[in-house]
């Protein structure tokens, strides 16, 4: 439905804008030098990025031991980081690709910073995995590729191979997502710069766009085929990362409920990811004309709808373990709530499922400080739900004999924040250097009409029909 | 061989695709439109037949997830089978999310490739922008010159009903360009 | 190797020595230098890496052969040798692999009359003591690195001293089975008209000894004989733990516990004791009784043994037990019923009380059955009466010189620092020690000994069983044997190899039936012990007049300190292990330390946690300050301390381990590892005493972490998170002798039983070999004797007290020990846990790379060079059995490196690794049958663990071999698979523990 | 017309830096590859000599390799069985027996440089004296096929299996300095495996495994 159409739906773009305002106003602040604050933050993310590098150069240097992992906790700190570096990708992605395919326009003001934050999480997530490998220079035999051994290939029946070809495929997909999408704004920005670098850049990187129709026209299909393969690729990412737990034989990870149920958090934590820094970058950019209030509330809604889901998800685990009758796995959930580690338990049902339910108030969701506190409360939260699944189930399973306790260390404490390093960092350089919304598509779905209508019926006496142009012109930025 | 073109400029999506309509309707040689957005409906407008590139991403997709198939059932039990975990050489369940991942990927790529092929996207290639402002607000549409049914007073009347900001005669010869337009060279 | 069966094999007639004796003693500093050099032409491929790059290509490595080839010798096969083992006086025999001129890994001798094949941690740990660099290398004078011939002269002048000769000269020795050394020392001594050879055993058991001499006369150890007896009652002896010969008595004391379906039998085994022990772990029965009870327990159960066996009335004076009526009838009942087939052991440091003992035992009518006195034990001579004497003698300065061998004098008794002034005034102090010890550190002269391995020596542990010590390399330093510096300063000059043959041609000889001496020693050499004549010594009749009335007054102090020796760590020598050191204490499983253990019921009263430092006073002042232990178990009013520890020297694992930012060292820098107890040891009456009252306990509020590798010790889990019916874990499975009797397969729970429904086909029958092994939880006492075979058969790199302490201690094998019951009373479980070898294997199907496979043979084998290191077939394993490379583990030490078993490949950092079932034992045997033509039989390969063990609890082999032993094992009404109810399959098989009791089995099978 | 030009140039340029960089790669190996490794020795020892044109069987000398794990490399009295009396090239001890026959002498002792190396290295200052093992030194032959650390190849049982020595050695008898001949890597390996258990060994059936464990523990 058009909002030209539905005049009770506050508009998508508020301030009055023209196209060339659009332009103007995505391309200006990245042409600019950057303010005072963009380089606090800048210098903030850099320094922490340069405390992870150090971490993960000495863990790689001296040992996995620089951990605190032991015999019975083979992974804390390493896979929490990288599925909740993974779920929080994937709300970019579904932001992006689903809205996109369900027609919600709103999706334009934020899906190509959400783009750029999939692309940056799950380059944060795959680092995990490469260094948690005991032997980090060997990580290219999980590649199937030809060799002298024999040849020896991979275990294909590993889900932590599958997570190789999940990850990699996810991130390579968003990444071209994220440059399709890209290609139309860099041609605005090669043919609003002058002669430079900039322009240089953005001419080699626009592959010679020139907004012919007929390229348009296939590229939309592209486009579209795309969001329609990044939809379930999404869901597979994380249903085989919810695997790696789930077809293992370990109480609280052995079970089916996983990949709903990590989809689900994914698009939890991701969404208020998104939050997090649509809000930031809304006030640091000043793009409050294109993040409205209402972007906010709608994703508030999906923000609470998930916690519910996953709250549920939570209950459902207890549930399912006490029916099941097998006392491991009675045990788990119990330890879970009750044992050394309840702290982290508690910590994520508060921050998931309590908080949000704030959200059922009006007032709470257009109240951004509120928001904001909420979203970052969900994604504390759902870094502990991943803690809690992968910690509490191991230090506990099976033999008494072999029970175990976890602190992390300084070192993956420093690469946990070195992550969030990179991250920011490569978000920042990302805002400084490409258009942070994606211009081509806010024009497209700002509906922005020709003033005054009545120009319209002119036309009648040349040889169109004005029904027609009407008709023609209103469906397809409409239902279809 | 080279064509004369006629190109006007609008400044809303509503005159470009009336303009483009009715110059399809009076027989006009529409030879391309730019616009600084996907404008929608403009394809309908124009007459252009819904792309094939579909077809290239379920083609490219099927080759992934039938090639991932055979290569993962080739590799676990005929090249080396090893017994892992006591499992059975056919494990079809395990080689499905491998080869759903192939099949997005190879689509992926397949029909970006694709796009680019047919559209001539590459780096490196100057863009031959009609105007300027194509990528900012200005909506440009192409007109043949040179087709039989062209009549250049019955056209501009036409293009200023529809608030055409400017129209302009360009005599353009790059072949490359026609070839990708459908237009003779 | 087939040197298990009866007949020689052609691999037996190897067992002689081949390799050359230093006897053409090169000039002093080329010797460790030149025995380097052939020490490296025997390595055959000692391998050089030259720093030379040709062509991009990796280094160049050269390849040294031999000048001339020994015969006999093929490069990378190693040859057996029958010895016999120097860890402790009890002397087992002891076949040691000797690969490319090093002795790489010791075995026990299935064929020896006492250890019957088992070998206890201390004997698999002596490769690594061998090549220690902290060994002395060189003879010292003053603390200055000598020459022998410089010290001979020195020595030998200062012996012609006027005033030294004719003064007392005092020779301290441990307990020596060698009678060829005892002869040296004498013939020594022979010369001095007061010289005198006193016996000093670091935990000895004089009073045993003394008591034999009141009651029969004769001062002997008795040799006990464990096989024989029905019913076990001992009073705090650790008899399968550290006591006079473990390894013989667990051999001994398993053969009577092995109930069949057709002989639903077993020894009934009692242990009365303070603090928790191996022994008392293993006991059927086990009763909470401090050391200072023991006297009145026992005078009531020799009363009411004597009534039954003379009629007299039951002694009155003996006022109230400390034990329930119905407790001392029952075990009176069942030592009079078992007569002749019981036996009553005590380690009571009191020689009244052992009288008592001797005459329970005499009553019972077990001399001569159980106990025999005609072929007593040698295996301890020490006797405290002399020490004391000797020591009083040094404070009084009456000895002119002392020589002090095999012991470190000072550390092992109270009184330190005025023992060490008394030193001081000794005109003369000789050390044989093999490093700088405590006392050595005192002596004028240190004459280091070869270690045992590198010399000729001879032991005779029980008398009649004599055995040899061969030489098994060529010695690494410049050390020479204690019987050639007695030769010399006795004015001979025979290599010690001659020393003991012509002793052996005299002495020995004449007691075998043997035709010729010739034929007599190569017999003995190859079979590495003979058994010839007792030399007797006939006990009298048994004295009743002896037995005294012992005070039986139960002190009411607060606490009884009870000093014990720790399994693996017995001796101060071994200290120097690091194996032994990272060795988990069998009950404590704590790593690296000693600590006072106190029951859980003490802890509540002072507040205590484990690991809160707390300081031990005695009524003579003397403190100790040491982190705490609660030991569940344990009596509440005992604490226990280990000794042989706080070893002068040990900061030298300050280093052990890696190092990175966040490491802690395992000892502080000049520091030493634990705190040395011997303060506490108390001389009374003629002994010295290991048990003593009237100790204060005092918390100091500081904490000192202590590393265990256990931390959850219970089946029971917390009751907070216990689910509802499900309290209790169940790998431990056990029943009671009398439900097994009524039905042998009692105590398996009813779901457990392992389904054959497979979710998908089978495509990978197992048609040739199926390698499979059993445990027999009955047998097994938790000795950790596999652990440490385990650990130098497979390379397993010690990790020191940090990493112990976070958990990722590598040893392959290990022993779970749970506790059950209350606090109090507590039943105990030991079970080995090793990788199970699933047929199902959780870690195979996780692995990304294939790094984790399933052989054709049933074996999870683990390809180190191809694991990247994702640990997630560790984190799949359900057993907790996989070991991580968390850092690159320290390998720089040369030396220590030569223990390494170039058959297994020393792991790098950041890959997987695990127990393989000795795969490399497993090829080499395959290949042997490959090369005789032969098929591969059931029983030439042995694993490392079952090899080791003494009890025998392991079996392994062809599962798909119907007439295998592992097979009849596994049809045992008894086997049971850890979580077999989830389908892994697992290859290991555990026989289920059964007690020697009555009471009923609770619903669903008794756990432990 | 330039144009046309330009482009003939590029292509014959192409087309042939193609045919270097393709022949090229038969020269290329992987880092691991030891393939063709010939060192220098300390002493020109000719297996073409010995193993070829004398005929000596490998096994005269690589006594352990049907015994044990490595075919050992021969302890120098090994080469003394012979070389106490051939002291040099046949034809050159040959040429000086004529001489000395016709010049009525007795012929002089002539040692070659090579083998003078060997005497040197056991200390002999005749080489009809007898070794002894004091006063020798191991001579230092440089490894030629060296597998890594973490793989376990036993001599013996290939040999009781029937391989031949060339099998992996390839033509020793025809090598002058000895080379290695194979890759020698795992692919090598297993394939040889593979193709032994499916076609047996000189006609007879073998079970060659291909388990990891055959090779690594």
């Amino acid at each position: 439905m058009s909002d030209a159409d539905a005049p009770l739906r506050p508009p998508l773009i508020t301030g009055d804008k023209s196209l060339s305002d659009i332009t103007r106003d995505i391309c200006v602040p990245m042409e600019r030098k950057p303010t005072g604050l963009w380089w606090a933050a800048f210098l903030v993310s850099a320094a922490a990025l340069t405390v992870g590098v150090a971490a993960v150069w000495y863990q790689l240097v001296t040992g996995i031991g620089t951990w605190g992992l032991n015999r019975t906790v083979g992974w804390g700190f390493d896979i929490t980081n990288f599925v909740f570096w993974v779920g929080i990708g994937h709300a970019g992605t579904l932001i992006s690709a689903v809205l996109f395919l369900f027609r919600q326009k709103w999706r334009t003001a934020v899906n190509r910073s959400a783009e750029a934050m999939t692309l940056f999480a799950v380059m944060c997530a795959g680092i995990f995995p490469l260094i948690h490998m005991g032997r980090t220079w060997l990580a290219y035999w999980t590649l199937p590729y030809p060799n002298t051994r024999g040849p020896l290939w991979v275990n294909f029946r590993s889900p932590l191979l599958w997570d190789v070809f999940a990850i990699s495929t996810y991130l390579l997909i968003s990444a071209v997502f994220w440059y399709v999408g890209l290609i139309p704004d860099l041609a605005t920005v090669r043919d609003r710069s002058q002669p430079g670098l900039r322009r240089r850049v953005t001419s080699i990187l626009s592959l010679g766009w020139d907004g012919s129709a007929r390229t348009w026209h296939r590229y939309e299909t592209v486009y579209m085929l795309l969001a329609g393969l990044a939809t379930p690729l999404v869901f597979s990412v994380h249903t085989i990362v919810s695997m790696d737990f789930a077809t293992s034989v370990i109480p609280g990870w052995h079970t089916t409920i996983f990949p709903p149920y990590f989809v689900a958090g994914a698009i939890f934590s991701g969404l208020a990811m998104v939050l997090t820094l649509m809000l930031i970058a809304r006030r640091v950019m000043h793009l409050e004309d294109y993040v409205t209030l209402t972007h906010i509330e709608r994703m508030s809604l999906l923000m609470l709808s998930m916690g519910c889901i996953v709250g549920f998800a939570y209950g459902t685990e207890f549930f399912m373990a006490a029916y099941s009758g097998n006392p491991y796995e009675q045990f788990v959930f119990k330890n879970r709530a009750l044992g050394p580690l309840s702290g982290a338990y508690w910590t994520m049902v508060t921050c998931n499922v309590v908080v949000p339910q704030l959200l059922w108030f009006r007032s709470v969701r257009r109240s951004l400080p509120l928001v904001f506190m909420i979203a970052i409360l969900v994604n504390v939260g759902m870094w502990f739900e991943r803690f809690v699944i992968i910690v509490t189930s191991l230090h506990r399973d099976f033999l008494p004999s072999s029970w175990a306790h976890y602190i992390p260390t300084s070192i993956e404490i420093a690469t946990f924040v070195g992550s969030f390093g990179l991250f920011f960092t490569c978000f920042l350089i990302f805002c400084r250097i490409a258009p942070a919304i994606a211009i081509a598509e806010v024009k497209g779905a700002a509906g922005l009409k020709k003033r005054p209508a009545m120009r319209r019926v002119d036309a009648q006496s040349s040889a169109v029909a004005p029904g027609t142009v009407a008709a023609e012109t209103a469906k397809p930025a409409g239902v279809s | 061989m080279s064509h004369r073109l006629l190109l006007a400029t609008f400044e809303h999506e509503d005159d470009l695709i009336g303009a483009t309509t009715a110059a399809r309707r009076t027989g006009l040689r529409i030879v391309d439109v730019f616009t600084p957005y996907a404008v929608h409906g403009l394809e309908r407008a124009m007459g252009l037949r819904p792309s094939r590139l579909t077809w290239v991403c379920f083609v490219c997709g099927m080759t992934g997830a039938l090639g991932m198939l055979w290569f993962e059932h080739w590799t676990a039990s005929i090249s080396w089978p090893v017994n892992v975990g006591g499992k059975p050489w056919n494990s079809l369940p395990s080689d499905i999310p491998v080869a759903f991942e192939a099949a997005v990927l190879l689509a992926g790529f397949g029909s970006v490739f694709a796009l680019f092929g047919v559209s001539r996207l590459f780096p490196g290639k100057t863009a031959r922008t009609v105007a300027p402002r194509t990528t900012d607000d200005r909506f440009v549409l192409v007109i043949d010159e040179t087709d039989a049914a062209f009549d250049a007073d019955r056209v501009r009347e036409m293009l200023e009903g529809f608030d055409v900001v400017e129209t302009e005669e360009r005599v353009i010869t790059d072949r490359t360009w026609f070839r990708q337009r459908r237009l003779s060279s | 190797m087939n040197q298990i069966s009866g007949q020689p094999s052609p691999d037996r007639r190897l067992r002689r020595h081949t390799v050359p004796e230093p006897d053409s003693a090169p000039p002093a500093d080329e010797l460790f230098s030149v025995s380097r050099r052939r020490f490296l032409e025997a390595a055959g491929f000692a391998v050089s890496l030259a720093a030379l790059q040709g062509c991009g290509r990796t280094p160049t490595e050269t390849a040294l052969p031999f000048a001339v080839q020994p015969e006999g010798v093929i490069p990378g096969r190693s040859l057996t040798y029958a010895t016999t083992c120097p860890g402790c006086s009890a002397g087992c025999g002891l076949l040691a692999r000797v690969r490319d001129g090093r002795p790489l890994k010791m075995e026990g001798m299935p064929e020896h009359p006492l250890s019957a094949g088992g070998l206890c941690a201390i004997g698999q740990a002596l490769p690594l003591g061998l090549y220690d660099t902290h060994r002395l290398r060189h003879p010292l004078h003053r603390g200055e690195q000598s020459d022998w011939e410089e010290i001979d002269r020195l020595i030998l002048q200062t012996l012609q001293q006027p005033g030294l000769s004719d003064g007392a000269v005092r020779f301290v020795t441990p307990t020596i089975t060698s009678p060829t050394l005892k002869a040296s020392i004498d013939r020594f001594l022979s010369r001095f008209p007061d010289g005198r050879h006193v016996m000093f055993d670091a935990v000895s058991c004089s009073a045993i000894p003394d008591a034999h001499e009141r009651t029969h006369g004769v001062r002997v150890l008795p040799h006990f004989r464990l096989a024989r007896a029905d019913v076990i009652v001992a009073f705090g002896a650790d008899f399968l733990g550290t006591w006079i010969s473990p390894v013989e008595f667990t051999a001994a004391w398993r053969s009577r516990r092995a109930p069949a379906p057709d002989r639903p039998t077993m020894s009934w085994h009692v242990q009365l004791e303070g603090r928790m022990s191996l022994t008392g772990s293993n006991a059927d029965r086990r009763i909470r009784l401090a050391p200072d009870e023991y006297a009145s327990v026992l005078r009531h159960l020799h009363g009411r043994i004597r009534s039954m066996a003379v009629g007299s009335p039951p002694d009155a004076a003996a006022g109230s037990a400390p034990l329930p009526d119905r407790d001392l009838q029952e075990l009176a009942d069942r030592l009079w019923e078992a007569r002749g087939r019981s036996i009553v052991l005590c380690d009571s440091q009191d020689v009244a009380v052992q009288t008592l003992v001797n005459s329970i035992n005499h009553h019972l009518g077990n001399y001569g059955s159980t106990i025999d006195l005609e072929r007593p034990g040698r295996q301890r001579q020490g006797n405290d009466r002399e020490v004391l004497r000797l020591l009083d003698d040094l404070k009084q300065g009456r000895v002119s010189a002392l020589f002090v061998a095999g012991t470190d004098f000072t550390h092992n008794l109270p009184e330190r620092r005025s023992l060490a002034e008394a030193i001081e005034n000794v005109r003369l102090v000789v050390s044989f020690s093999e490093r700088l010890d405590d006392f050595s550190s005192l002596a004028h002269f240190v004459c280091p000994d070869h270690h045992p391995l590198e010399s000729w020596a001879d032991a005779e542990p029980v008398s009649g069983i004599i055995s040899l010590f061969q030489p098994l390399l060529a010695p690494l330093g410049e050390t020479r044997s204690i019987l050639e510096s007695l030769e010399r300063w006795s004015g001979g000059s025979r290599s010690a190899g001659d020393i003991v043959r012509s002793f052996w041609e005299t002495d020995v000889f004449p007691r075998s039936s043997a035709e010729s001496f010739q034929d007599f020693w190569d017999q003995a050499v190859h079979d590495g012990f003979a058994e010839v004549e007792p030399t007797t010594e006939t006990p009298g009749d048994f004295n009743a007049a002896a037995v005294v009335e012992v005070d039986a007054t139960v002190s009411d102090d607060e606490y009884c300190l009870s000093l014990y020796s720790k399994v693996g760590l017995t001796d101060s020598r071994h200290a120097h292990n690091p194996w032994l050191q990272e060795l988990p204490d069998p009950i404590t499983k704590v790593t690296w330390d000693n600590y006072v253990c106190v029951s859980p019921a003490a802890a509540g009263r002072l507040e205590l946690h484990d690991g809160d430092v707390v300081i031990l006073e005695s009524e003579t002042g003397d403190t100790l300050e040491l982190p705490a232990l609660i030991q569940p178990g344990q009596h509440d009013r005992v604490l226990a301390v280990a000794l042989a520890y706080g070893v002068r020297g040990t900061d030298r694992f300050a280093g052990v381990g890696p190092r990175w930012i966040g490491a802690e060292p395992t000892v502080s820098e000049g520091g030493v590892i634990g705190e040395n107890a011997a303060g506490f040891i108390e001389a009374r009456d003629g002994t010295l005493r290991y048990a003593r009252n009237g100790i204060r306990l005092r918390k100091t509020g500081r904490r000192h972490e202590l590393a265990s590798t256990q931390e959850h010790h219970w089946l029971e889990v917390p009751p907070r998170v216990a689910p509802y019916g499900a309290e209790m874990r169940e790998p431990i499975q056990s029943t009671t002798l009398a439900a097994f009797a009524r039905d042998p397969s009692a105590g398996s729970p009813e779901s457990h039983h392992q389904s054959d429904v497979q979710l998908w086909p089978e495509d990978h029958p197992k048609t040739g070999h199926a390698w499979g092994m059993v445990i027999d939880l009955n047998a097994c006492t938790g000795c950790s004797a596999c652990l440490i075979a385990c650990q130098s058969e497979n390379n397993v790199p010690v990790v020191g007290k940090d990493e112990v302490r976070r958990q990722r201690e590598m040893h392959w094998i290990r022993i779970d020990r749970y506790y059950s019951g209350t606090g109090d009373e507590v039943d105990v479980g030991h079970q080995p846990m090793m990788c199970q070898h699933c047929d199902n294997a959780p870690c195979e199907t996780v692995c990304p790379v294939l790094a984790t496979v399933h052989s054709q043979e049933g074996l999870n084998v683990q390809a180190y060079n191809r694991c990247v290191g994702t640990r997630y077939c560790a984190n799949n394993c359900p057993y907790k059995v996989r070991r991580f490379n968390w850092f690159e583990y320290p390998h720089e030490d040369e030396l220590q490196n030569l223990a390494l078993n170039p058959d297994v490949t020393v792991r790098s950092r950041g890959v997987m690794e695990k127990c393989s079932m000795c795969v490399q034992r497993i090829e080499e045997a395959r290949i042997d049958a490959k090369r005789r033509g032969a098929p591969l039989l059931d029983g030439d390969i042995q694993t490392a663990c079952q090899q080791s063990c003494p009890a025998q609890a392991i079996v392994f082999g062809d599962m798909n071999d119907p007439n295998s032993a592992v097979s009849s094992a596994l049809n045992s009404p008894r086997r049971y698979g850890v979580l077999e109810e989830f389908n892994f399959r697992p290859s290991v098989s555990y026989l289920r523990m059964v007690r020697n009791r009555e009471e009923e089995q609770h619903e669903g099978g008794e756990h432990v | 017309m330039h144009r046309t030009v330009l482009n003939i140039i590029l292509l014959v340029g192409l087309s042939f830096s193609l045919i270097v960089l393709i022949s090229g790669m038969s020269a290329w190996r992987l880092p691991d590859n030891q393939q063709g490794y010939a060192p220098p020795q300390p002493i020109e020892y000719s297996h073409r000599l010995h193993a070829g044109e004398l005929g000596l069987d490998c096994r005269f000398c690589h006594t352990a390799a049907e015994h044990g794990r490595h075919a050992g490399i021969p302890s120098t009295d090994v080469c003394m069985k012979c070389h106490r009396f051939v002291t040099a090239s046949f034809d050159v001890m040959q040429d000086e027996l004529t001489q000395a026959d016709k010049e009525k002498r007795k012929p002089k002792a002539i040692v070659s440089d090579e083998l003078q190396k060997l005497y040197d290295s056991l200390g002999l200052t005749d080489p009809q004296q007898p070794v002894s093992d004091s006063l020798s030194t191991s001579i230092p032959w440089v490894r030629v096929h060296n597998l890594p650390d973490y793989v376990y190849f036993d001599h013996s049982a290939h040999v009781t299996a029937g391989v031949t020595c060339q099998k992996c050695h390839g033509p020793v008898e025809s090598m002058e300095r000895l080379r290695q001949f194979e890759p020698l890597s795992m692919g090598w390996c297993v394939n040889c495996h593979r193709e032994s258990t499916e076609n047996g060994i000189n006609g007879r059936a073998v079970r060659a495994s291909t388990d990891c464990a055959v090779c690594h523990f």
